[in-house]
């Protein structure tokens, strides 16, 4: 490890759970994301690893929870139909405090949609699809390496506050390569995973351990009421959402602020540079973190800015939470994937079609 | 107290000694099958000198509430699911831990089906014991796919007809799958089919540790109230109507696959 | 785009594999060279033999979207492809084109240059008609001289170590390309 | 003198009565009149002398409030 | 029908659907919804209509699936854990553009939770945890005569925009009764369900029709793409936002605003009622569509009103919904389950705790 | 044009009569044995007479292309689902349509197993026809559960063992059932067998016509490119390594259940 | 609260049935002379046995709040939930309950108006202990006159038309309840 | 004369060689010149002849590319 090497984003984010430490993976196919099934299929008995293709996305999900318990670290991942299929489960999960990392790498919706690029799972991400009141950090990588450390980091912050996190990625950044250089990252130190089951002869003090709640009864043998469970949540929710990650570019003097996240906030970048070629000051807001959203980030630039576009590749999903952090200080315009260059094909939002709308916004500023 | 011997006397039965008593005591009904079917898992386990090793899994529904009182390793699933969870912890711990699932027929085999047929595919070592009382108790006594055609329940409230389906026969079912190492169906509802049973239970859970493959147990199981009969009454129920339906036995019992 | 900083390339094919693997091979061997390296393959149709294109781009500032529109050069593997991609070229860029089996009709650019190589034949003079890609790379690198050919042939004698009868027809197909380039027919 | 003894423990008695079902000589009954502080009806180990310790009772009570012992005679004291 | 009987919300589900015409359920058991699911076991054979309870949540669904698309009225119910085991098919559903009702009568999340009341499927009902894109109106009825009139509305507007309608209700709504007067109500003329499958034969023209699209292949027989389907997906969703339905009450000359929904808008009724006796000016806020949210019409009132209060049975869900209208104009404050007036027990959100927050913010404005 | 008759030739075989001819033609693999059965299907429903009755549903796999090009109703589903949807189609119309499915062997028996058994276990009125492809054909030539032994797929690059279980026998799983009044398995990769296949698929809509109760095929099929075979070696292919482990013909086929 | 527009009741017990139709009866009866009429039961629990409590309000405007803290009356059938329900009674509210089995030490209310009514022995004088429910309700009804007595009494005969026996039995045992309010113990 | 005729579509031929390799009297084959717009190679009626209009490559292109005719004697125009 350490060497540079070119690789598709599919394949970082395996390696990247190698470097963290992962050697079990559960995972059922489905595009765009089989590169990375197959190849935990492929490299994991070298490794003597543990990999299994389950019976279905229910099936992920539920061993990615009994793989979770046993403490060691453990991942799966999907696309978008599975990931709707894995609702009930995360919510047990976040609820059992298991910490695991769930790739998932969006593809069209509704329906069987497509399976080529888009952005259409923000909302049950960040939302939960799952039967409610629980919370998941969520970190959207915009490059291959980001997919390869963001992974990493998904590791260790799932292991910090043992409850599940999600790698929200897409089709384009599965399948781009870039050069990454691959190595461990030490974000220092974890508590011990005392909780963690397997047999209770294999820890020094010979005492059984239970994992998961029913309906009141926890795993300390007693019955506890369901609100001071609610209370504990309340509290990891509130701790995990000071987790924020964002990145600006160009934001010092930007009157026009992009707010985008994975490739799009790439595509984004290069209509902002082109944008400050023509002299407009515009700038770029990338939340890496897109639970817990940057709200007070993107607060604080919207006393100064003068006009908010979110742009993003679905029918207006991350739109919500730029108008949650600006907070009528500013407007919040909308571009979204109807906007895609090519109406009659696959088509793509693309740079030039960004830069239309910074300049429009831009020229509607100044008047 | 109950435990330690006072010179004369000598413990023959009662809490068994992997059994943690929670003050509140037992969450089941009046007469329910469940803690019984639970004392012989811990006593299986006990018997068999694994608890060190054991992982103790329920699904969802009225034997969720065993896994507080195990005294042995123990995690609770989403509904159906204990297969998969069990499979992956298994697995993920290289094949090290005995895993025991307990479930009802509506966790098992309704909603759990896929899950249950895909660990027999893969012939996963690890043992299911499934709890039939021929219908959903939890919820209150709805259909179950074990339920007796003309059973009374609160969803075939003119008995169950044709038109649901039959009554499904899980262990013959799994019997015919490749995976399964053992397969059988006792019931708690005699003294006699008590140690019986507890003989299957024992064997299956010997698979898992020698390794051959699946292992499955399905126990008649008493449900008083939703059957609306008394503890008594249903014990005459399970064999007055639900033995001639649900043949006590093992189904197979093979020392390797292939 | 278009300036000495920054290539940006496209190539496409039919059925896979050869357009994938030139232009990985390119942006691989660029690695060392330029500050930003970018590959992205078109994928999905691909196994089932439909079109297929990848982008390579190779910059010395940061790329920050990894999609094109138009290319600075495009090069044409397939014939039945020139048409479809025509759209995808900078004003006053480059074509490198498959000359085998491409028809006049195909060609209505007038705004740009187009060098038409003979790969497939050239290939199959090597005695291996799958490396008319390489033979297309050959004359791209010629052409554009976003990398110097030695670093190409250095890092394809990196990967192809031990295994001189591939690293050779290789090596032969680039620089045939290359000659063919100098010397091909520029429509 | 008996040769089994049982106790019953009216904290996680559920009165279900089983164990006087299942008692093949008759040694619980169930009084009627006698409640767990749960309110359910209590059974007696009514007849201790024609308890043999076979176990059942205890292995089948569901609700773990029963448990078996078998009496011997005490050993001599080793004074 | 027509008479006026006392019945249990639960109950007022069902013979809401019969007033619908709905003789066709499918339902899992799940408390606290299982008296829905029992009502059909046991009344839908007079009636000759068609129950089945299948093998799970999924099995509902897909099965509702089917039956809609044969053009017959349609309903399940479940709570919350289903709930979450239905979002694939959820967005299926709107995908393929069939009108079917769906009760969700929400309990205590996440995991296994509890079965006992709680608002908590508020953001994976709105936002929607299935692969996205799509929307489903959304009805949370506040009393019993309501969930009756409600299901009868939702089959209507599902009709009329051929798109899956969620009652969201709960658990007290359910097991409360009220009197209710059975009756149909007439909505008004719909389309006909000319693209309903079931046998060529039995229609007029003897064209076949199919249902259902996947990766850019429409039921016409065309290929279309993906972003046409998108785009029209885009204008059906904006049509249904026109569906906005809430109640107001007391709110001429409110400064302090409640917003609260389903039975949590009754206690804050309650609170208000008192707060008024004490002469604080403070109004209620019911949205009766979770989605669309009235945002417009809380965005007037947020132009005279001083600051807001959301009420809700969960951690904060609808809070936002609250926030994105206001924009900003005042504060928002929340109260919600942890707020509960016994934290110790199951416990309940009580209109003296609601009152007691109410005096708290009027007393904040004053100042 | 090539249905008219002129007046010295007979059509004798192509295109069925039941077909909705796309411009851009089949969207399957070059060699792929799928529009085959599909064209058995139309057959099969043309020869019954039913296709003003007939619903057809596709899983989601390579065979969901099937569904644009049937002339008779359909219906796409969830990966899957088919047999739910199946289900509620034939009971909201009370009975009236023939309902089938066709799936591929993942869409059935991996994510579809739990829809699958409870339909059977239902005895619904409907026919289930199941591609075995021996892999996940569309997402790239995954693992299928029907994945023969030693068969190399991207998910079992050294060749599928005994950890991921064994060849799932469908029809034979099936047939143990109750519920199940037809079951069999046929293939396409000769004429012979394409004749054979044929009766079996039209026996078993039979059985939903006649109200038996749930019928099954499960048919052989090439994914040659998957299988990175050409066309004509995947028919040895299936001849040499298939038809050994998944023997062909009638496995139940009942008149009555009960 | 506590006006005469407005009458709201709590009924507990154990075990479901008995607690639950005495509030709906209450409630069914009273729906043609109250504006609003609400009931409420507590569920799940019941079928195991454990304790049950439902919530009857009668009103002349619209029920906001099904749920309530505190109610002018509580109706106990179960002594042993006499302590649970003692605070849900409003100060100076009335607690009625079933006086056979009831402990001293469990009444510590002071500021309320306590009537023990010997409900199950009166049911068994009636020949049916099932019916001590109704006894009770006999007896709220005469102390609060939520409803005239003809009201529920019609009622009770449209309900159990031409089942006379069951009919005369409910009627008995409303009125005996009744009966015992008016003459019996105020702790 | 032939008894049998078949057309083969090349807008939807595939090039698949099923047709010739299960025609048993080998009137189908592969010149390997010859392509469909599509770039597959294109199957060739070459042998028609000795066609008997079996139906089977009809019922056994995959594609649905080949139609099978039967061929009968004209009969005499009614005139
Ligand atoms: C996804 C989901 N669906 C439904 C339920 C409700 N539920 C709880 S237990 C149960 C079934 C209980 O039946 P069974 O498995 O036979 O267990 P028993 O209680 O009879 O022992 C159901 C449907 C749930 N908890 N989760
Ligand atoms: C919920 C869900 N999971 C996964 C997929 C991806 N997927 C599409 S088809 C398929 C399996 C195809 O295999 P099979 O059913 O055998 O059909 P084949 O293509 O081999 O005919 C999968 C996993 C999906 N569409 N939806
Ligand atoms: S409902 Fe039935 S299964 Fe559940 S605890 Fe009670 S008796 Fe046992
Ligand atoms: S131990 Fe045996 S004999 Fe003694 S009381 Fe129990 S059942 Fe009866
Ligand atoms: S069997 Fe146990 S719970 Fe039942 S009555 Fe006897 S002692 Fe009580
Ligand atoms: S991938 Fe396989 S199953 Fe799918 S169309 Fe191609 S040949 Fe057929
Ligand atoms: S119809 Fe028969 S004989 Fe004629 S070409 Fe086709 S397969 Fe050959
Ligand atoms: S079988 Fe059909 S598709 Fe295949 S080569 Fe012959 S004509 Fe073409
Ligand atoms: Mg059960
Ligand atoms: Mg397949």
């Amino acid at each position: 490890m350490g060497e540079r090497i070119l690789i598709q984003g599919n394949e970082a984010v395996c390696l990247g759970a190698i470097a963290a430490g992962c050697l079990t993976f559960f995972g059922y196919p489905i595009t765009p994301q089989n590169e990375i099934t197959e190849w935990f299929a492929r490299e994991l008995i070298q490794r003597e690893g543990v990999f299994i293709q389950p019976h279905s996305e229910s099936g992920s999900i539920n061993m990615l929870y009994g793989g979770a318990a046993t403490g060691m670290r453990v991942m799966t991942s999907t696309s978008s139909p599975g990931w709707a299929l894995m609702q009930e489960t995360m919510s047990h999960m976040a609820n059992a405090e298991l910490p695991c990392v769930i790739v998932l790498v969006q593809r069209g919706g509704p329906g069987q949609g497509t399976t080529q690029h888009a952005q259409t799972d923000y909302l049950s991400a960040t939302r939960g699809g799952g039967q409610g009141g629980y919370k998941c950090i969520i970190l959207a990588p915009a490059s291959v390496p980001e997919n390869c450390d963001l992974v990493q980091m998904a590791f260790y912050l799932a292991d910090k506050y043992r409850n599940p996190v999600v790698v929200l990625t897409d089709a384009i950044i599965g399948q781009m390569a870039e050069p990454v250089e691959i190595k461990p990252i030490d974000f220092g130190l974890l508590p011990p995973k005392d909780w963690a089951i397997g047999g209770k002869g294999y820890r020094p003090d010979h005492q059984r351990r239970v994992i998961g709640c029913t309906q009141g009864q926890v795993p300390t043998g007693e019955y506890t009421n369901y609100l001071s469970l609610m209370r504990a949540l309340d509290a990891k929710n509130r701790q995990m959402e000071t987790e924020v990650r964002f990145e600006t570019y160009m934001m010092d003097d930007a009157e026009v602020v992009v707010v985008a996240y994975g490739h799009v906030a790439r595509v984004s970048k290069e209509a902002v540079n082109y944008a400050r070629q023509e002299g407009i000051k515009v700038g770029l807001f990338r939340p890496i973190t897109v639970w817990p959203f940057p709200y007070q980030a993107l607060r604080a630039t919207a006393e100064s800015c003068a006009v908010f576009l979110a742009v993003e590749d679905s029918l207006g999903q991350m739109v919500d939470d730029v108008r949650l952090g600006v907070e009528g200080r500013a407007p919040v315009h909308f571009l979204g994937m109807l906007d895609r260059h090519d109406p009659t094909g696959a088509g793509m939002l693309l740079p030039g079609r960004v830069l239309e709308e910074i300049r429009k916004l831009s020229a509607e500023v100044k008047v | 107290m109950s435990r330690q011997d006072v010179e004369d006397r000598t413990w023959v039965s009662g809490t068994p000694r992997l059994w943690v008593r929670h003050p509140a005591g037992c969450r089941q009904c009046p007469g329910c099958h469940h803690p019984i079917i639970e004392r012989l898992i811990a006593d299986v386990v006990g018997d068999l000198g694994v608890e060190d090793d054991t992982v103790f899994i329920t699904g969802v529904g009225c034997s969720t509430r065993a896994f507080a009182v195990m005294d042995f390793d123990g995690i609770s699933t989403a509904h159906g699911r204990a297969p998969d969870v069990g499979t992956a912890i298994k697995r993920t711990l290289h094949g090290r831990p005995v895993v025991i699932t307990i479930q009802g027929d509506g966790d098992c085999i309704a909603i759990g089906a896929g899950s249950l047929l895909a660990a027999v595919g893969r012939a996963e070592r690890i043992t299911v014991f499934m709890a039939n009382n021929g219908n959903f108790g939890t919820t209150g006594g709805q259909m179950a796919p074990t339920t007796l055609t003309g059973q009374v329940t609160t969803t075939t409230p003119g008995g169950r007809d044709n038109s649901t389906g039959f009554p499904m026969h899980v262990p013959e079912l799994l019997a015919t799958l490749k995976g399964c190492a053992y397969s059988a169906r006792g019931s708690v509802h005699t003294a006699a089919n008590y140690q019986r049973t507890k003989k299957l239970m024992k064997t299956a859970v010997q698979k898992q540790i020698d390794d051959t493959g699946f292992s499955f147990v399905e126990i008649l199981s008493a449900c008083p109230p939703d059957w609306r009969l008394t503890p008594v009454e249903s014990l005459k129920w399970i064999e007055e109507h639900m033995i001639p339906e649900f043949p006590l036995g093992e189904f197979k019992n093979i020392e390797s696959i292939q | 785009m278009g300036n000495v900083n920054r290539h940006d390339v496209i190539i496409a094919g039919v059925g896979g594999k050869g357009v994938l693997t030139a232009g990985l091979l390119l942006a691989q061997a660029a690695m060392d060279h330029y500050h930003s390296v970018m590959w992205f393959p078109s994928y999905q149709a691909a196994m089932r033999g439909g079109p297929c294109e990848c982008t390579v781009i190779l910059s010395q500032v940061e790329i920050a979207s990894p999609i094109l529109t138009q290319a600075d050069s495009v090069v044409i593997m397939e014939p039945s492809q020139f048409k479809p991609f025509e759209g995808r070229l900078v004003p006053w860029g480059l074509f490198i084109a498959e000359s085998a089996g491409l028809q006049k009709e195909s060609i209505t650019r007038q705004d740009a240059r187009l060098v038409l190589v003979p790969a497939v034949e050239a290939a199959l003079e090597l005695g291996e008609t799958q490396v008319s890609n390489f033979v297309l790379l050959g004359s791209y690198l010629e052409l554009t001289k976003a990398l110097p050919q030695s670093v190409v042939e250095s890092h394809l004698e990196k990967r192809y170590a031990g295994r001189d009868k591939s690293l050779n027809l290789n090596l032969a197909a680039l620089r045939c390309g290359a000659h063919l380039a100098r010397t091909g027919s520029q429509a | 003198m008996p040769k089994g003894e049982i106790t019953i423990d009216e904290r996680f008695c559920k009165g279900c009565s089983l164990c006087s079902h299942f008692c093949a000589r008759g040694c619980i009954t169930i009084p009627g009149d006698r409640f767990t502080p749960q309110g359910y009806l209590l059974p007696l180990f009514s007849s201790p002398e024609k308890c043999n310790a076979c176990g059942i009772c205890g292995w089948l009570c569901p609700h773990f409030a029963i448990e078996v012992y078998k009496l011997t005679e005490k050993e001599p004291a080793a004074t």
